[in-house]
């Protein structure tokens, strides 16, 4: 049972809190870490198409494997410049 | 050739100074600066920013590298300020050195341009009426 | 908004305040710098500026009307140094200040081009080995 | 008979000193004034096609008249930037 480290940023951090550790199941992808937030936060849902995943600093699918101390990042849309 | 976040007053002219060399005729600095209006008219009082600072540091190493590809003569730096700014203050600087100034301004607009589609940044407008949203760039949401 | 030929050194800074307004959000700003190598490789020991200063300010005045014709939100300076420079010390500068990041860098560029080409302003590059070359802009030639 | 300031820049200034008046014939133009310039002056020759002419701070044409008190400027090839 993989603990990763997941991050969120600007509106996804006002809904989840700006970093905490979550204890998944063993074979969990990324998407399964974005689902099971959903069930905490529906609010999410509405964030689903705008935002994208980050594995250890690298933008990844939902279908990316999630591993033990992975960080994983939520990002929606960037806003820089 | 500084790439990097920070929180404090960015320092244009050390940047500027630690990407001049011998070879540069040209220098072309772009800095981005907090402005008093919002897009749609509304007053604003300040802006809020934050980063996820290791993979926005990378992708302003990977965007140097994109255009020593092409302008190896060029000599690049970015720097992006998180947390709140007021009016008038520098977001961020692309400073681009070169022997002569066409590729000095073409790497200095390709590096902002690039910041901003692709770089994990995030902006608030704070508005004068307590109004807080955050703004997305224009084509940042595809997919690199 | 200094149009101006100057003895001593430019002080970059100092012209970004003097465009700068709460309505601008982005500002660019090319520093024209003493290269250690003339375009034929001979190394430079140092160059020497002389201008026409009234008709030099007067071309920097027009120039910047030139740009508010088309892009009314600039807000343009320029800034030559004339008399005995070194390598790495800015010759020319010219800041834009504008709204949004594309007139900022659309002006900057128009003015340097629209400087090197109608401005009377002469160069001569003083070589390591004693020569002294006065150096031409190409274009600038041409009866306006 | 007029007498006009000339200034010259560059080749032309170390040709001919920056700065000194001049007296004209009346009715003088500019090109008059290039060519008596040139008789002092010989090497003046190789300059002429590159040489622009200002009366007064603009650009004027060889045969522009000029008059009492006059600045009148030899302009060779731009280098500014």
């Amino acid at each position: 049972m993989p603990v990763v480290r997941l991050v969120a940023f600007a509106r996804l951090r006002e809904l989840l809190g700006d970093r905490r550790d979550i204890v998944l199941a063993d074979g969990a992808s990324v998407g399964d870490l974005w689902e099971a937030l959903v069930r905490e936060e529906p609010r999410l849902t509405e964030f689903a198409r705008g935002t994208r995943f980050a594995r250890n600093n690298r933008l990844c699918s939902a279908e990316a494997l999630v591993c033990e101390g992975d960080e994983i990042a939520l990002l929606p849309p960037f806003g820089g410049g | 050739m500084i790439f990097d976040i920070v929180r404090e007053a960015i320092d244009v002219r050390a940047i500027e100074a630690s990407v001049l060399a011998p070879s540069c005729g040209g220098i072309v600095s772009f800095c981005g600066v907090v402005r008093k209006r919002a897009d749609d008219g509304r007053e604003v009082e300040g802006l809020h920013y934050e980063a996820h600072e290791g993979m926005a540091r990378a992708s302003f190493m990977a965007i140097a590298e994109e255009v020593r590809a092409t302008m190896p003569e060029v000599r690049l730096a970015i720097v992006h300020r998180v947390g709140a700014l007021s009016i008038g203050e520098v977001a961020v600087a692309v400073v681009a050195a070169a022997p002569h100034r066409a590729e000095a301004f073409a790497a200095a607009r390709f590096a902002i341009d690039a910041l901003k589609e692709r770089s994990p940044i995030w902006k608030q407008e704070r508005y004068c009426d307590g109004e807080r949203v955050w703004v997305e760039n224009r084509c940042s949401g595809e997919r690199q």
